[in-house]
């Protein structure tokens, strides 16, 4: 595929890319202009859009945001990590089975799993319920942070499970072997080979929790009720409500910042360079 | 069997129903140099594995060192394994794949430094401590999983096709360097290869194996001059198979012809299966010999020539320094010493 | 890993499973019990919330959302493969810069990625103003059901250009120089062992990109006005206008069905069993 | 070089600036069995990639039956390759996989079923066209591999260590195979390997190589009797390579004595490699042979012993159907014929 095929090839990239990333650059564009910029003909450059940002009211909703995900991230590590290592131990006949039933819930609309998990938590929800029945009190879940932080883990923990998984499956298992013949009992065997070669299906997860989950909107909104806000929520309201396209594009162009930062030192502890385990 | 460091009794173990070893019995000395040959899927590598503890045997028993060990875990028995594709730990360093049986015992710093150096330095490795172990060639990593084996000082060391991956001229090399280590150190090495020249090369004792069954055990010099049945012969070394028949002692029949042989005690009349290594064939002048042939192949193989000869329909593999040209005739000689009998195999 | 750890894994995978599949279980529960179903004392079961959607209105609709997930699939392919192609044919170093600016907008809230194409498309958008800079005709681009294809491409193709690049940059390179060797030119290497070689990925491509194709409710709310409504959207106004939990459950049960139905015909077509080229 | 039908002039070629080849000349007749014989990086599958236009040489000229052909891409030219791991194509089975280059041609399809059974019956495939290439065991998928190669009745075949991934009874099996089809067909082959004895069984030619540069090029005999340096001897069969001075025409010598030999021709107290094959060297008792030396060690290899005799600090190999214990005293005879006068190695 050399030769002739490379002519036709780049300008058709470049054409790609530019379908691909043009919207993105729009966002750059609007993140420094001001409001009074209309077509073509008058642009103003301003840094106005992200000072405004850096307010301690939006700088708190930032923090929010960050803290928020980064928990969600932390507790589907801690459930996922089992979960994966449990289904690559499975018998292959098995295996396939319990996959299945981990992505299963994502082929749904997100909006719909989302509401039934407001028909568990809620005051007069499936819980509380049982809760009556056995004679405990009920108490408010539905829009509180626990609630989002679980709607969050609910809905990105494959994303965690399936890189862990690869990685866990594609290791070699005469390492174990070896391990084991070197005097490893399990737990060692766990903590000095498993877990660091399976290190880059975690830096995956981490990343692709990390990432939606730091500028999701629907499940704040829709769990977390109006009481806390997310960035998303933020974004979301500037643009549908304010109509304040500029001040949105520079929150969002500061959250990609911090993501491709956060991802660039993740890469540093990632040792398979080779993308072993990246699923991308 | 007072100074056994392994003994294995009527080991049998099935996968999936099918039987891998069938009633396996072995007795292995302290200091011993014991191969396990013999094609792939003959149970070698389980008997092995057995031994390490990564398969449990379905019946019969497994002593170490006079102590029952069938269900002792490989992590807590004093025996280590060489893998056949080293299983080198890929996040860690050359310095510390070597540690990391040491780091597990808890050793000090300094000792664990100590030992390695030493292991380093034994292998002509020095300054490779700090290498990432893909940047290391085959033969390297070779050393490098033999060395994280040895350096926990195992009573016994199994060895599973160590050299399959390397190239011949590396593979002498390491066959030679793994014998002279096995004597210096004074430990107890079972060896699994399905290569006869590497058995002959390195081992005390030859367990050859097929279809989970040991077909023969000796030393070297037994197995390749007095194999048992024509499977050991043909698979030790390159043989002559002829169908014969037992005149009397001393006397067998086979290609016609009547020749005096050093085997007794088969029924007269008792159809045996000859066994004649290609060396030992001499060519002659037609007539002297009393077999002949037409000569349908030469071959130039550097020591000698190897032929093949056409005598009577049965084409006989021949290794000789003379040489005589393809379509001529040639006269065979043997003397008794080179005609070996055994029972026919079932 | 076997042994006294089987005995606490199991519990804990049910467990997992439970969390991840409940809300599944309680979508199909509300698919098949009717609105007069209250807590947990009084369950009617009912097939009517199925009887309703099989309205030629409601028929329409999903009709219309297969439709146009289809579409945007087939046009992610023809614009993806030879995208990933080029990226797999290209020298490593520039890999992956290729493979990053292709996923790139991913990391850019979803919301924010669809307004800008608002402002490239709209009546008085950038390329309205181009055509009129050029001297040609403005046109509405903007709520068409064209506008909701593009939006689903652009959102989507990288998901169809990654798991293809996966299979091709895991194809042995041996094998395209045996088909040289072979006689084979370069149109014929790709048509006999490039195309065939690489239909794992193609396949996890096509399900990676209609499956949220045919449920997303934000694209087609946007960038196609309301004028054409997509299935997700009619849940998402089934659960938040109307509060009929019951039928928008049932929707989305029988929109799961037609997503497992296709993939399984799918997984028929797919060659590499072994999970060659799957994401998952 | 009239009949040449491969013929390569002066080829150079770097990999990242690294010289790989270096002026390389190479002529090939046509029925010819050409082995390139070297260790891993010599250059050898450069050259045969080069042959088979997978390479472009960076210097120098390639011809094929007298047309130059360097910019002939590899899929119009008039030679095969057989690659090293097979190359098969996994989403066909083993009939398509046969039959894929005549369907490239449009032949019909019952022209292309007669070729295609032919070769599966050739080698002994006959059930096996259904069959997915992942059923099959390697030696399998190695003669489909030839058998696609050779159903396009190539004028040239190339074979890239094609038997390197097979266990050593297969391998020995394949080459008397492979050497026979070569013959029966009539079809000229290069083939690459770096194993000697695969070399020395097969060729008609061995052009052995090493650092990009051809060292000795010559019928097995040739190479292996008169080898020209120190590399060859040693590449092709081991040997015992001694420092040795030449006194005078037909007189060397080394160890402190002086040997009759057959050479001359190089200076008066000329600096020579002097190589001595190990099974040249014959036992005799103490005092009778012109060296002396204690054994080392000793080691059964079947046929012979392999013995390290340690002769004042030159350690020789030795290979001797006699054997003399460890510890003991030895004599080493040699007649002039089995001393062989090389030129030192720069």
């Amino acid at each position: 595929m050399k030769d002739r095929t490379k002519y036709l090839a780049y300008p058709y990239v470049l054409w790609i890319i530019v379908f691909i990333a043009l919207p993105a650059f729009l966002v750059l564009l609007y993140s420094i202009t001001s409001k009074e910029s209309n077509g073509l003909t008058t642009i103003h450059f301003t840094l106005e859009n992200f000072k405004k940002f850096f307010q301690p009211m939006y700088l708190n909703i930032l923090w929010d945001s960050i803290y928020l995900a980064a928990i969600s991230t932390v507790i589907c590590l801690i459930l996922g990590y089992p979960a994966a290592l449990i289904i690559s131990n499975t018998h292959v006949s098995n295996r396939n089975t319990l996959l299945f039933l981990c992505i299963l819930p994502m082929w749904m609309n997100m909006l719909l799993r989302t509401y039934a998990w407001m028909t568990i938590l809620g005051n007069n929800g499936i819980l509380n319920n049982i809760f009556a029945f056995l004679g405990l009190p009920r108490f408010n879940m539905l829009y509180t942070r626990g609630a989002t932080v679980m709607g969050m883990v609910y809905n990105f923990i494959p994303f965690m499970i399936l890189p862990i998984y690869t990685a866990l499956s594609k290791m070699d298992k005469s390492l174990l072997e070896a391990a084991d013949d070197l005097g490893a009992d399990k737990k060692t065997v766990f903590k000095k080979v498993i877990l660091p070669l399976s290190m880059p299906g975690v830096i995956s997860g981490i990343i692709m929790v990390f990432m939606p989950a730091v500028s999701t909107f629907i499940i704040p909104q829709l769990l977390g009720g109006n009481k806390n806000m997310m960035i998303g929520n933020l974004v979301e309201k500037l643009f549908i409500l304010n109509g304040d396209w500029n001040f949105g594009s520079a929150i969002s162009i500061v959250m990609m910042l911090i993501i491709l930062l956060s991802m660039s030192i993740m890469n540093k502890f990632d040792i398979d360079k080779e993308g072993g385990a990246r699923l991308w | 069997m007072d100074n056994a460091i392994i003994q294995l009794n009527n080991i049998t173990k099935k996968f999936d129903g099918e039987i891998v070893l069938d009633d396996i019995n072995l007795s292995v000395k302290e200091n011993e140099f014991v191969t396990l040959l013999g094609p792939s899927g003959c149970g070698k590598t389980t008997t092995l594995r057995i031994i390490g503890g990564f398969e449990t045997p379905d019946e019969g028993v497994v002593y170490f060192d006079g102590h029952l060990i069938n269900s002792i875990p490989p992590f807590k028995r004093q025996l280590n394994t060489v893998f056949q594709k080293y299983a080198l730990f890929p996040h860690l360093n050359v310095f510390e794949n070597i540690a990391f049986g040491l780091r597990i015992k808890k050793m000090d710093e300094n000792t664990i430094s100590g030992k390695v150096e030493k292991m380093l330095e034994l292998f002509n490795l020095k300054n490779y401590g700090k290498r990432r172990i893909d940047q290391l060639s085959g033969g390297q990593q070779q050393r490098i999983a033999i060395a994280r084996a040895l350096v926990n000082e195992p009573k016994v060391l199994l060895l599973d096709e160590p050299l399959g991956a390397l190239d011949l001229k590396l593979r002498k090399e390491m066959q030679h360097e793994l014998k002279a280590m096995q004597k210096q150190l004074g430990i107890t090495f079972i060896y699994v290869t399905h290569d006869q020249e590497e058995a002959l090369t390195m081992s005390d004792t030859i367990v050859v194996m097929n279809e989970g069954i040991i077909q023969q055990m000796g030393t070297p010099i037994d197995i390749y001059n007095e194999p048992e049945n024509a499977f050991v012969a043909d698979f030790i070394g390159e043989s002559n198979i002829l169908d014969g028949v037992m005149i009397d002692d001393y006397l067998v029949e086979f290609l016609g012809k009547r020749f005096e042989c050093l085997d007794s005690g088969y029924g007269r009349g008792e159809e045996v299966d000859v066994v004649i290594r290609p060396e030992d064939l001499d060519l002659t002048p037609v007539g002297e010999g009393k077999l002949e042939g037409i000569v349908r192949s030469v071959t130039f193989k550097g020591v000698h020539y190897e032929m093949n000869i056409d005598a009577k329909g049965f084409e006989f593999l021949v290794h000789s320094t003379d040489m005589a040209p393809v379509g001529t005739t040639v006269g065979l000689t043997l003397t008794p010493d080179d005609i070996h009998i055994m029972f026919k195999g079932v």
